[in-house]
């Protein structure tokens, strides 16, 4: 992926990963985004929490971390991930409306 | 403009310059290809000059000269007059303001336009014939061609356009009185649409429809809030009738339907309007000279690359089926000319935005929770309705809800269904958020303007997720 | 009501319920805390009461009044009475609505409510005056409290509210009759929103601002179209201006005012509009007494968790300062009640939404290309005008234009400025796709509906990239 844009130390990523990253006591700052430009990812943040190291004490104080188990897997062909940014082959249309 | 046969070349070929085939056709130019738009009527084909705009226009004014005249509530007290000539003069210059303006960004962007009516002439050529007496024809060689030639309205037995008190929208929307009274055969979104135009302009509206409902297709408690306004105004409705002939009697017309069971009724009115869906422009294209097939419907089937069976043609827009809508022909024809370039394009979407422009507004994008469950997802939907919210109370429109529906388990975004004020407009951030794979939590975390309709959907996805503040949670 | 000083318990204390102090309570009670809710005046603050609500409803019904008025355009002839008391009434009736619905969502959340004011006696424990002649006070012990005591407008030296003909924005928006002609003091978003409201209704208004310009703090060209549709309404502006008192002359008022250079100027009018800011409402909360600290203008510093100095009483919305708006306090008090809970929660959100309700309407969300250039990104800029889009044409309304800022490099959405048509509804979108860390191409690839506002959103994006379809690329 590449590097996160750099103005400011913004961290691009969705509110569901910003909050993930709290509830795991992951500095989402330090995160590597493998999303389109670097876009930190929930599965990026519940990584860098598993390969440990990121934690950083300010955002757990008062956050009990009881993660819901990791929801993971989505249903069918859905990733975060699969924006329109990833306009190569594939998929056929989206389900028309009638 | 030269007589005779000439022959030219071009890279790309478009043929039609609806929404469809003029966005293929400026996206081509950019992409540095050599492109020849050929058009036999009028640029920006349906929706520009007889479809989405001029029914939006025609929407607009009537409901402002409804309102106006309705606000008593409010402590506003006016009898509007309408000049229906100067309406429709009105929508003829945004129309013409439009047209003007895709002529100008087809040839600012280099697209070559040719005037004349295209017919293939073989697997890379097409003879365009000219419009005037003697104008002549000429050939164009391509190397691509795209088909974007759209739809016209279905026409039922019996009623034919060419007679005078039979009116397709196109027609409708260019009466310079309004009339008296009017049958529409169909209740589809153009039927229903119109009906609301003309009954908001004073007019006696009756809709006959062959099936059970307004809007076949949308959702029952979708189209409820449409059909409850629409009585409110005066519209009468019959279900279940199929329109059969109608004659001349006294100083109109009587138009005859017919039920299952074969009984036949009768409604008199001034004119009436057919609108029962519409069907692939097709047939005078001498497609057989190229080689491309199309459905036993007339619509030509494409792949996800927008290409039909003949690998260097491709077909957008109306003229390949269902959804007929502009911003699918339009990204169609986007994708098409990036095809054509060679870049990796395709038609990747996730889901259709769709809106009915009706009082009150529907707009949907992809699934409902019916659908999701079929896919095999565990939706979760979260509703919030109109009257709930601040900003639709204080426009004194607040009919209707915003419905979200999601993937339960990972929280998803898969559709939304809204009926309300500017439903067009609010489907748009549901379209994004499905695009980008937000979740439920993704749009309710999201800060939303107050006072705004735009809340509503941050609500309901809050509603979905069992915490939402404006409404007691399921 | 129990006469005397009692004494209860409560975890979570909410005090004032404002749109940041309800929500607050709301959530709290939905995460099980035990919570009480004191207010001193009207369930839903001055955002449901005297602010948003009413101002947006009598927005929309000026608007509409007016229109109707001036649509010779589009073939509708109209001259609309309008009786002030009404329009008045019918607002009123919104906002019992809404305020009636806060009441009963509250107490449906298990939230104790309870009338008086409140003002701290100590660290852990308030005590609440309640209201009537004898009705003594109680004391409530509490974990935690969460101070929205909200915001009042600033008098201006010399224009004393309580004097008949010197109206606060509250004031304004419940006169029972329309104004001859009306000074407002302060160009700023209230000031120009109740501006148009008047002239719409037809009273001759004057602006005077001390600063250069309309919406001081909002970039030049966004504010353009809104001071040119004013003086198509016939506002006069006179720029720095400062006023500095009244008095009465025949049957109306002279308002004075002082330039920088000493020069006075007079305005004569029926009343005067002083609408010059807000200051909070913090001096009758006795914050001394549980240790809360305030900065010089008496507003109350926090932290990203809505924490005061002292760490179990929390503060939100307008009495912690700028932005002092409604769904900023909404959020401040969803995250201190989530905090209080134990919640991960914080204010991390990356960008803040904000409408201005004039005519045109103005949104925005996140940077401008200069903050942006600020902080260090290298900034994409790309603009859509509202004149090329079809359904703003269609609606009559098509000043103004849609720009978006992103980061070059990276394609990441930094911010939005939309003035025009729906903007307030518009920049939801844009909120939606700077919250998820959407790129310019993300929203340039997403299919918006036709015709639409919103697909002004999507063209920008594809401006900024260099291959929109109706406009010029830059
Ligand atoms: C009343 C009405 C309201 C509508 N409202 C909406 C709406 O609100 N939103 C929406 O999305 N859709 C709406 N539609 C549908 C919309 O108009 C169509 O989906 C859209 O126009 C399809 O675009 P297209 O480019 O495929 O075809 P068209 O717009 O039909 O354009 C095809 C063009 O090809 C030309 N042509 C045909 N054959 C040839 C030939 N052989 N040689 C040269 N030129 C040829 C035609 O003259 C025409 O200009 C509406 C339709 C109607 C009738
Ligand atoms: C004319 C006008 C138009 C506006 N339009 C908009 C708009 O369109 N959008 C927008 O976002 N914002 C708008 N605002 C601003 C908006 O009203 C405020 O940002 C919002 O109300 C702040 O909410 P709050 O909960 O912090 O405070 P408030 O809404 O001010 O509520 C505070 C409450 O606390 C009560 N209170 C105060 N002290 C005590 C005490 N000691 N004990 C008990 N109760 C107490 C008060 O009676 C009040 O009910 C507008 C404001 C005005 C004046």
């Amino acid at each position: 992926a590449e590097e996160v844009s750099t103005g400011e130390g913004r961290v691009f990523a969705a509110p569901s990963a910003r909050r993930v990253a709290r509830e795991l006591g992951v500095d989402i700052a330090a995160v590597e985004g493998t999303g389109p430009s670097g876009r930190v990812t929930e599965q990026d943040v519940r990584q860098a929490a598993e390969s440990g190291g990121e934690a950083s004490g300010d955002a757990t104080d008062e956050a009990p971390a009881e993660a819901e188990a990791p929801t993971g897997e989505v249903g069918a062909t859905r990733e975060q991930d699969a924006q329109p940014t990833t306009a190569t082959a594939g998929a056929t249309g989206g389900p028309a409306p009638e | 403009m030269v007589v005779g046969d000439i022959s030219t070349g071009t890279d790309v070929l478009v043929i039609g310059a609806g929404p469809g085939g003029y966005v293929a056709a400026i996206r081509a130019g950019q992409l540095d290809l050599d492109v020849t738009l050929v058009e036999k009527d009028a640029y920006g084909g349906t929706c520009l000059n007889y479809g989405c705009i001029p029914s939006k226009a025609m929407i607009t004014a009537s409901d402002l000269a409804h309102e106006a005249g309705h606000a008593e509530e409010m402590g506003i007290y006016a009898d509007p007059e309408v000049e229906m000539d100067e309406m429709v003069g009105w929508k003829d210059g945004v129309v013409d303001q439009l047209t003007g303006g895709v002529e100008k960004l087809a040839k600012a962007n280099g697209v070559e336009l040719m005037e004349g009516r295209a017919e293939f002439a073989g697997e890379d050529k097409a003879r365009i014939v000219h419009g005037g007496e003697g104008q002549g024809s000429e050939t164009v060689e391509f190397e691509h061609a795209i088909v974007s030639t759209g739809s016209r309205p279905i026409e039922v037995p019996g009623f034919d356009f060419g007679d005078d008190p039979v009116l397709d929208s196109r027609q409708a929307l260019a009466l310079d009185e309004v009339p008296e009274s009017l049958v529409i055969v169909g209740a589809g979104y153009i039927g229903m649409e119109l009906a609301g135009v003309f009954a908001k302009l004073g007019t006696d509206v009756t809709v006959v429809e062959m099936l059970d409902s307004v809007l076949p297709g949308y959702e029952d408690d979708l189209a409820r809030p449409v059909k409850k306004k629409a009585e409110e105004l005066g519209i009468d409705f019959h279900f279940g009738e199929a329109a059969s002939g109608w004659e001349e009697s006294g100083g109109g017309i009587t138009v005859r339907t017919e039920n299952e069971d074969g009984e036949v009724s009768e409604f008199g009115a001034e004119k009436v309007l057919v609108a029962v869906g519409r069907e692939p422009v097709t047939d005078t294209l001498e497609l057989d000279n190229a080689g491309v097939e199309t459905d036993e419907d007339g619509f030509i089937p494409t792949d996800d690359r927008a290409r039909t069976n003949v690998e260097h043609i491709h077909a957008i827009g109306d003229v390949t089926g269902e959804p007929m809508l502009a911003h699918v022909a339009s990204k169609e024809g986007q994708v098409a000319a990036e095809v054509i370039a060679g870049e990796p394009s395709a038609l990747d979407y996730q889901a259709v935005p769709a809106a009915v422009f009706t009082d009150p507004e529907i707009g949907t994008v992809g699934m409902t929770e019916a659908e999701a469950e079929e896919q095999g997802f565990e939706p979760a939907v979260g509703e919030f309705p109109f009257n709930a919210s601040g900003r639709a109370l204080t426009t004194g429109h607040a009919e209707g809800f915003v419905r979200i529906v999601a993937d339960e388990p990972s929280g998803f975004l898969l559709g939304a269904q809204i009926v309300g004020p500017e439903a067009s407009e609010l489907i748009a951030e549901m379209g994004l958020a499905i695009e980008m794979g937000a979740t439920l939590e993704d749009v309710a975390a999201t800060i939303h303007t107050h006072p705004t309709l735009s809340e509503a959907v941050m609500e309901a996805a809050e509603n979905a997720l069992g915490h939402a503040i404006h409404t007691l949670n399921r």
